[in-house]
């Protein structure tokens, strides 16, 4: 028997939605994704985000490839960089290494990510970038219309696994997590308020924080990562998990079949940046910090 | 500056489409639109029984070449129904939920065939005569030397029925009241006239209320009618003739005049000072008659298409009617109504 | 996407199909009050009120307020009893509305509006719940200690024994004295029996008086010679309400006759409507000539026209002054009577009567009208145009113009309105107090639904006033519904046309009902057809993720990307403010009035973010 | 009764099943014995948005191209169509639903739009749809239904053609479909036709003839060159190739590996041709450039391994879903030094399949990358092919180590009178050699000499030039009017079909003209060119793209002077365009005619 909500007044909730200012964040034409999306809670999670930190419009560049996720900078009124499939985060460091106090988000999908940008994962995570790299997982090629991805169950048919998928999906967790990323997240498109909550805690952290989203393709994948399934399967973290704890965090990374929302690992340690101002140190000039400081 | 006025004309007839000539002459910028339901340019519906003589294809009954209205520039909307008029926005609905707005509007939707109550149920089983569609299922339908079972047969019937007795088929017709409709026939005449149908070869039967109508099963006769003295009559087809009935569900909730017609002053102005009517779906209040009237015929509707086309465009004329309403019988025995004459 | 047609490949949730016609039947078991317990909120915010007015119009249009949906949903479920009992809560006869009813529901119900085809044929369903209810079906009451208050009610008429039946519920003695034999007044007296079959009748007054209500019969209430003082009743009782209604024919007006006679009752075969159905009604046996002219527009003119037919008349003509588009009768009824051999004519006024050496009526004189300016609820008035005079010969003629009230059984000082009819204030009451008035005798000749909502509607206010405090307050009651009950398919099912008796037996005698009324299958699959609109779709903004899935398997405009929402005065929601502009849309909305309740958005919901209640009128006793 | 010749324009939004429609019209009216060309015109997102048109021109003799004019314009969203109305012929018929869902404004709905001439067909796409399905997605089903039904096309084709499209999906999804189509059929059959539209009868078909479009013909002919290996990444408009290969290759044991990346796909493909196994890959433009760092390797490691690319809009990610020839370059040229490759373009749907087969016996022969050409508009243009299966493509080509004197050290590029070495494969028994990247002696060992780089570089470009005299395969062919002409068209790829088209037409109007059809682009057949331009008093040169990249190809090749012709609207080239240019230059000729006689 269905349990009885609090009534919701229509007026209420709009001017409660328009007063958090958070949908100044977004661009004025709509999302073109298919309806149903789980990209649509990347644009809610983000501009809530965003508003909540308070940053500055004109602070934020939000960096993608290629990809459905990747039409995600023209849905926000932010600065935003459309670049190659699989080449984003050396053009996110770059941006980041060239002005600190630019806030760099990334997105992207399993196919941007792991696939052709899997090579760059590595490096960014280890030197520890300060940037946030939002990778909304559908496990499938949505824009060359439905393939088979590397996050990909194992069974999945698409048009190029015909005699279903028999390579193992990668555990995007775990390799971030021994990539040495500082910051290892995951959320759910179909959990909004959990998904906004992660992404502020990301944007926040000082160094690579990596937030690992499960999002349904509602177009190509009918089968294995839908809503239905989904539903069924995600869990929050257990209350006494340590974040700080590498083995606990890999232990919940592990578990693919009912994945773990939450913080799963968090350390602190020098960015990219950081060690660049050391090394100019090292060699004898000031870093840029210290300049800004002295003008 | 403004945007050209835009004058609506619903209906596809001689009456819309005469208004529309008359309007593209007297206001060269102003927008004009016709909507109709049918899938046709304006055709020339008095050639339609030329379908028994197997004149199939439509643009042989077309009035104007397609040129003409983009020449003209008279927008032509087929397939299009007026569901709702709101003429206190002066917008109309169309059945594709589609708004489009107006600055006159010209109501000149005919009328379609009447039907008494007691017959509705067997609507399904009738053949008409009122669009080339519907000429073409019955000329289709219609074997040679077939049988047509002939309900009523108003003026318009008769015309129809002369043509399929000189195209070698058998017409029964079965008598109402409404025989020989629009013409008021004094009873003392119908023999006569009714004689002379007989002479021209088409089966006058006595009048007697329709009981009930079966369409026969597989094999002819495809028809039956059932009279209620218990006559039985048989043929291939059954075409009702009881009169025309203004065609007007879609207006009658914005608040306009309605009896049977659309009731309109001598001058065809609705009670709504933005719309006008013409032809065979407005009453015009006749001063001396101290009555609303309607005027039928080719050169009544065209002549009201005409004047209302002026009136809409600032004139104010009343409408008189040119042709008094005889039903002779010629040397030949043969019928003639002025309704039929046409230029 | 071709393969991606039908199912739900969105949303969270799996859909669970109701197999509406496998549903055992559960009135028997409601009548053991046990229920299956759900959640309840109460709600008296204007904006649940508002809603409710708002969506569910069939009710809102209803003058009883019976709530519809509620009942059709119970035909759905296969639960006539439930269904006949939600009728009766609203109004104590549903067997005799459901036949005979003006329908203002129908005029107003949501499958009527453009686009959504034709409205649900409500009347038909409410006559399948009474018709269909179990044999071994009980009606429930929830009575109220008894008060001790007496009451007298005068006149046995719809508002009588509705105001009769909610007031001893209510806990009060309740007497009623009617002059005629039978009880029902003009639904006994007025309307034939092949509209409305007597046992039907008197079987729901019977079962509306069984809670002790006296019924005294053959009591006139006047001054004149044993007849009971209305002063009298109002010392004997605590309270008195008159519900007489219109029992007087309104006489014809005719030129050159304002010496105050009434031409018409010194003609033999002329007759007043009224009479002519009321002594038929009687027992007497009446008889028409060959050609009949009924003048006149309501159903009275209708049931004169049509009883004349089953008398024999061979032509039967009803001359109305305006035309068929304003006169105040359902299209079937009028549909009806022209297939039985009614002729309707329009735009004429009789203005005289003409007469033969013998006194007899040859032929009325009518003058030729046209349309006037527009009266109160869409009727016009009708301009007669001078000289325009033309005579209509007939063999009799039966005036049903309108009826009126009858005053003079009044021996107390009551004030009256320019009508004639009693005045009451807004607590129901006359000028005299204690003595209360409603149905057509305070508001004029009216329909049956009417004089039963204003006699249910007066009898709260009695009790109010005996008591002193209100004891029933009207309130939203909400529910939660798992899920939707509507396929979309069902919005394709054309309306059930309802049996009729062939042409020919017709006019064997008067009393074979015409219409057949609804079986089992055709109440079912006409029930269907309703939107069930008391349920509400209503969007969790706080889970809404803005994708849009639920817009694209919507079947109509009907969920909006909404930036603001308009406030009426009495504080109930206006229209929706829409926006395309991506950084304004602050909600996405599901727009009720637009909403056919298919369930189609409810599946596909990525973040199950869409949640429906059931929401309904509801009488809370306080 | 008159031979069939149809056109009809499908257009929508992407995501009312636009294409998806279409490509059943074509396999079903294919299937039931009918000459087909179709052409889809679709963008980038996968739902929603975007303008969607499938074109299909069905006829009972073979055609070259599609017509300008359509004659049914089947309308799945107004908002797009509406644009494509007048595209429609006079008396062509407009189908459209007439029962949207939304309350629209004066000129939203298309029937505001149909011109006089024009002939409406409205019906309740969406209703029927949800009636069949309760869905309102089978709308296309639906209008395909109602098309058919209007016209009495082979309802059986299509019932068959669709339970075909949805095999392996669940059974209610073929039969929602078929109910769907079936609603639509209904009522098309019920409709009342006042256009003039006729369907002939089907023309007898040669019993092998079978529709596909080209990457399907790339396809056929892989498999019947005994491909054994293929690796790909997913790019618009060669992703179906790399599908169709998944599907199929294993069937006749070959292997198909989706890699991660365009250089992890050559890369794969050219360690397999290493081996001796037949080779191949497939791309788009962007793939191509990313490919042409191992391209260099290929040419100088001279490997056997051919790359299908399919040219689309370009620079950059460019136009994904139109067409264009703009790719030449890049591919007759592109990458690091002197890196010479033969370069195959078919102009049409056969010649796909004839290229594909043979380009593996030409890198075998003259062991080196190939690279064939197609486009877009090829890719996905529906053709009948004939002749399947009939070729016999050569098993193997390779000079072998049996080729060599074995009385002597193993040379892998030792100088030949045909400067092409023979080849030995990892596994054979006396042939151990090492290949390289870096420039080599005969040996391969890294040598730099100017001698050995000005040898080994003379040696990769002349073992390819008699590429353009293989047998069976005309890399050049003329059509048309013999001896003198007034105008001349060369062209290439996909483009040929229209400039054959054109000249027809200019023929029957009167003009002396001929066409010549270019299919080997590298190396290029130049003497053939310069007598064809020698008997060509104008000669016209139309393309796809905004350089004339053939022409300055050519040119530079013949020195004969051209009239350029280029289009980039990311559309085919138009007939009426190309013959446009045609009446101008003969109009020219004419009045120099005139003013020589005066």
């Amino acid at each position: 028997m269905a349990e009885l909500r609090e009534p919701i007044y229509l007026e209420e909730k709009l001017k409660e939605i328009q007063g958090t200012g958070r949908l100044s964040y977004r661009s004025k034409s709509l999302p073109t994704w298919c309806p149903g999306c789980g990209y649509f809670s990347m644009t809610e999670g983000v501009t809530s985000a965003l508003n909540q930190l308070g940053l500055a419009h004109k602070d934020v560049v939000i960096v993608s490839g290629i990809g459905c996720a990747s039409r995600f900078p023209f849905f926000m009124d932010t600065y935003g960089f459309h670049t190659l499939h699989g080449r984003t985060l050396p053009v996110a460091t770059g941006i980041k290494l060239a002005n600190d106090k630019l806030t760099v988000i990334v997105v992207g999908g399993d196919g941007d990510g792991f696939a052709i940008g899997g090579g760059h994962i590595p490096h960014a995570a280890r030197r520890n970038v300060d940037i946030t790299y939002l990778l909304f997982d559908n496990g499938v090629y949505g824009l060359t219309k439905g393939q088979v991805s590397p996050t990909s169950v194992m069974g999945f048919k698409t048009k190029t696994s015909p005699y279903e998928n028999r390579d193992a999906p990668l555990k995007p967790l775990m390799m971030l997590l021994s990539y040495g990323a500082s910051w290892v997240g995951q959320a759910y498109a179909g959990q909004p308020h959990q998904l906004t909550d992660l992404i502020v805690q990301a944007i926040a952290h000082r160094g690579f924080s990596y937030l690992h989203i499960l999002s349904p393709c509602v177009t190509f994948d009918k089968t294995s990562m839908t809503y239905q399934n989904l539903n069924l399967a995600v869990r929050d973290l257990p209350a006494n998990h340590d974040p700080s704890d590498m083995i606990a965090a890999m232990t919940q990374a592990m578990d693919v079949t009912t994945p773990a929302l939450g913080v799963l690992y968090r350390e602190e340690r020098p960015t990219l940046n950081d060690t660049m101002d050391e090394i100019t140190r090292a060699a004898g000039g000031k870093p840029s910090t210290e300049r800004a400081a002295v003008a | 500056m403004a945007a050209p006025a835009h004058h609506v004309i619903i209906g596809n007839g001689v009456a819309g489409n005469h208004a529309a000539w008359v309007l593209r002459a007297r206001a060269p910028d102003d927008r004009i639109t016709i909507i109709t339901i049918g899938a046709l340019l304006f055709y020339d519906r008095y050639q339609l029984p030329q379908v028994f003589r197997g004149k199939h294809d439509w643009r042989a009954y077309l009035v104007h070449p397609p040129s003409y209205y983009e020449q003209n520039r008279i927008a032509v909307r087929r397939k299009c129904r007026v569901t709702h008029v709101d003429a206190e926005r002066r917008v109309l609905t169309l059945a594709h939920r589609e708004e489009v707005k107006y600055d006159t509007l010209l109501i000149a939707s005919g009328g379609g065939g009447y039907l008494p109550a007691n017959l509705i149920e067997y609507r399904p089983l009738f053949h008409s005569f009122n669009t080339f569609r519907a000429a073409m299922a019955t000329a289709r339908a219609l074997p040679e030397e077939g049988t047509v079972i002939m309900l009523g047969g108003d003026i318009l019937g008769i015309d129809v029925a002369y043509n399929l007795v000189d195209t070698g088929h058998r017409v029964l017709l079965v008598p109402h009241e409404q025989s020989f409709w629009p013409h008021k026939v004094d009873p003392s005449e119908r023999p006569q006239l009714f004689e002379a149908l007989s002479g021209a070869g088409i089966e006058v039967v006595d009048e007697a209320p329709v009981e009930r109508i079966e369409a026969g099963e597989n094999g002819a006769p495809a028809r039956r009618v059932v009279l209620a003295d218990g006559r039985e009559l048989t043929g291939d087809v059954i075409m009702p003739f009881y009169g025309l009935a203004p065609a007007l569900e879609f207006i009658a909730r914005s608040g306009v005049d309605i009896e049977r017609g659309l009731l309109v002053n001598p001058e065809l102005k609705s009670t709504d000072a933005h719309i006008w009517a013409a032809g065979d779906v407005c009453q015009i209040w006749s001063a001396d008659e101290n009555a609303y009237r309607f005027y039928y015929g080719w050169k009544n509707v065209k002549a009201m298409g005409e004047l209302a086309a002026r009136n809409m465009t600032g004139s104010e004329q009343p409408f008189q009617t040119f042709i008094d309403e005889t039903l002779t019988v010629d040397r030949a025995g043969r019928l003639h109504s002025s309704f039929w004459d046409y230029d | 996407m071709v393969e991606a047609h039908g199912g739900s490949e969105t949303g969270g949730r799996q859909i669970r199909k109701v197999q509406l016609d496998e549903r055992e039947d559960f009135s028997e078991r409601q009548s053991y009050g046990r229920r299956v317990v759900t959640p309840v909120r109460y709600s008296t915010d204007p904006r649940d009120v508002g809603w409710v007015r708002e969506n569910i119009p069939c009710q809102t249009a209803c003058p009883a307020d019976t709530n519809v949906p509620a009942y059709i949903q119970m035909v759905l479920e296969n639960r006539y009893g439930r269904s006949y009992e939600i009728n009766r809560y609203a109004n104590v006869l549903p067997g005799v509305l459901g036949r005979i009813c003006s329908r203002p529901c129908e005029d107003a119900c949501r499958h009527g509006w453009p686009g959504n085809g034709a409205p649900v044929n409500i009347c038909h369903l409410k006559r399948a719940a009474a018709d269909l209810k179990p044999s071994g079906h009980r009606i429930t009451e929830n009575l109220f200690t008894p008060s001790g208050k007496r009451i007298a009610v005068i006149g046995a008429g719809p508002a009588g024994i509705a105001a009769a039946h909610d007031l001893s519920m209510l806990g009060h003695d309740v007497t009623i004295l009617e002059q005629e034999e039978e009880p029902g007044g003009m639904l006994y007296y007025g309307i034939p029996e092949f509209r409305l079959p007597r046992e039907v009748l008197s079987v729901e007054v019977r079962n509306a008086l069984r809670l002790g209500v006296g019924l005294r019969t053959g009591v006139r209430v006047g001054k004149g010679e044993g007849e009971v003082r209305l002063s009298s009743l109002l010392q004997d009782y605590d309270a008195v309400l008159l519900t007489t209604g219109c029992m007087a024919a309104i006489p014809l007006p005719l030129r050159g006759a304002d010496d105050g006679r009434d031409i018409a009752r010194e003609i033999p075969n002329v007759e007043y409507g009224l009479d002519f159905l009321t002594e038929l009604h009687r027992g007497e046996t009446k008889t028409v000539g060959k050609r009949v002219a009924v003048v006149g527009a309501g159903f009275t003119a209708l049931d004169c026209a049509r009883v004349s037919l089953r008398l024999g008349a061979e032509q039967v003509t009803i001359h109305i002054r305006t035309t068929e588009e304003y006169i105040p009768v359902t299209k079937e009824e009028i549909f009806e009577a022209k297939r039985e051999g009614t002729k309707i004519l329009g735009l004429r006024t009789p203005v005289g009567l003409i007469t033969d050496d013998s006194g007899r009526l040859t032929g009325v004189k009518f003058v030729q009208n046209r349309l006037g300016a527009w009266r109160a609820g869409g009727r016009r008035q009708a301009i007669p145009i001078e000289g325009s005079e033309f005579i209509e010969p007939c063999d009799t003629l039966l005036i049903a113009i309108g009826q009126k009230t009858v005053n003079d059984i009044l021996d107390v000082e009551v004030e009256l309105d320019r009508w004639g009819n009693v005045q009451v204030g807004e607590e129901g009451m006359t000028s005299v107090p204690g003595l209360f008035a409603t149905g057509d005798f305070v508001i004029g000749a009216s329909t049956v639904v009417e004089a039963v909502g204003l006699g249910r509607e007066t009898a709260l206010k009695i009790d109010t006033w005996l008591m002193g405090r209100v004891r029933r307050k009207r309130v939203v009651k909400i529910e939660p519904i798992e899920h939707p009950l509507r396929e979309r398919s069902f919005d394709f099912i054309p309306p059930q046309h309802m049996p009729m008796e062939p042409m020919k037996s017709r006019f064997d005698n008067l009393v074979l009902e015409a219409e057949k009324g609804y079986d089992d299958a055709l109440a079912k699959e006409e029930a269907k057809r309703c939107y069930l609109c008391h349920h509400k779709y209503e969007i969790d903004t706080d889970n809404c993720i803005y994708c849009r899935a639920c817009i694209e398997v919507a079947p109509r405009d009907c969920i909006k990307l909404v930036e603001g929402v308009e406030i009426n005065e009495d504080g109930s929601y206006g229209a929706l403010a829409e926006t395309n502009q991506w950084d304004r849309v602050g909600a996405i909305w599901i727009d009720n009035n637009e909403c056919i309740r298919c369930g189609a958005c409810f599946m596909v919901c990525p973040t199950q973010c869409i949640h429906i209640t059931k929401n309904e009128i509801f009488y809370q006793d306080v | 009764m008159s031979d069939t010749d149809i056109q009809i324009a499908i257009c929508g939004s992407a995501g009312d099943g636009t294409i998806a429609a279409g490509s059943i019209l074509n396999q079903a009216m294919a299937r039931a014995g009918y000459k087909v060309i179709a052409f889809d015109v679709y963008p980038a997102e996968i739902r929603g948005f975007g303008e969607c048109i499938a074109c299909s021109r069905i006829t009972s003799a073979q055609v070259f191209s599609l017509k300008g004019q359509s004659d049914v314009l089947v309308s799945l969203n107004d908002g797009h169509a509406i644009a494509h109305v007048p595209e429609v012929r006079d008396y062509g018929a407009v189908i459209y639903d007439d029962a949207p869902i939304s309350t629209l404004k004066e000129g939203q709905h298309i029937s505001a739009h149909i011109k006089p001439a024009q002939l409406p067909y409205g019906l309740p796409m969406r209703e029927l749809s949800e009636r069949a399905t309760s869905a309102a997605k089978s709308r296309n089903m639906v209008a395909l239904g109602y098309l058919a039904g209007l016209y009495g096309m082979p309802r059986k084709a299509f019932h068959e053609t669709i339970t075909g499209k949805f095999k392996g999906k669940a059974a209610a999804i073929a039969e929602g479909n078929v109910q769907a189509f079936d609603a639509g059929y209904a009522e098309g059959e019920a409709a009342f036709r006042l256009d003039f539209i006729e369907l002939g009868p089907a023309p007898e078909t040669s019993s092998d003839a079978v529709m596909m479009n080209g990457n399907t013909a790339i396809v056929e002919g892989c498999m019947e060159a005994g491909l054994e290996t293929f690796f790909g990444y997913p790019i618009t408009p060669a992703t179906t190739i790399l599908e169709m290969l998944a599907a199929r290759l294993p069937k006749q044991g070959g292997r198909v590996l989706q890699t991660e990346d365009e250089i992890a796909a050559i890369g794969a493909a050219i360690g397999a041709g290493y081996t001796g196994a037949r080779a191949a890959t497939a791309t788009s433009g962007p793939g191509l450039a990313l490919m042409t760092e191992m391209l260099g390797l290929g040419v100088m490691a001279e490997v056997p391994v051919v790359i299908f690319v399919s040219q689309r809009g370009g620079p950059s990610t460019g136009m994904p879903t139109k067409t264009e020839q703009s790719d030449l370059n890049l591919a007759v040229f592109g990458g690091s030094g002197d890196a010479k490759r033969i370069v195959l373009a078919p102009t049409n749907v056969e010649g796909c399949y004839r290229c594909a087969g043979r380009a593996f016996e030409l890198a075998e022969q003259y062991q080196t990358p190939v690279i064939v050409l197609l486009d877009l508009y090829l890719s996905n243009r529906l053709e009948s092919v004939s002749g399947l299966g009939k070729t016999r493509f050569a098993p193997n080509l390779s000079k072998g180590l049996d080729a060599w004197a074995p009385n002597e050290a193993y040379q892998r590029f030792a100088i030949t009178d045909d400067w092409v070495s023979p080849r030995a494969i990892p596994g054979e028994p006396g042939g151990i050699h090492t290949v390289t990247g870096l420039e080599h002696n005969q040996l391969g060992r890294p040598k730099d000499t100017p001698e050995i780089h000005q040898l080994m570089t003379e040696k990769r470009h002349q073992k390819v030039a008699p590429a353009i005299r293989h047998a069976d395969l005309s890399t050049y062919k003329r059509f048309g009017d013999e001896g003198e002409v007034d105008v001349g068209l060369i062209a290439w790829g996909s483009t040929f079909g229209e400039a054959l088209e054109a000249m027809l037409q200019a023929r029957s109007e009167g003009i002396r003209c001929a066409a010549m059809k270019v299919v080997m682009l590298s190396p290029l057949p130049v003497d053939a060119i310069r007598s064809f331009c020698a008997d060509c008093r104008e000669v016209l040169v139309p393309e796809l793209n905004y350089q004339g990249q053939f022409a300055n190809l050519l040119t530079g090749a013949t020195g004969c002077e051209v009239h350029r012709f280029n289009r980039v609207t990311g559309r085919p080239m138009q007939v009426e365009d190309i013959l446009g240019e045609i009446r101008r230059l003969a109009k020219v000729i004419k009045t120099e005619r005139r003013f020589v006689a005066a």
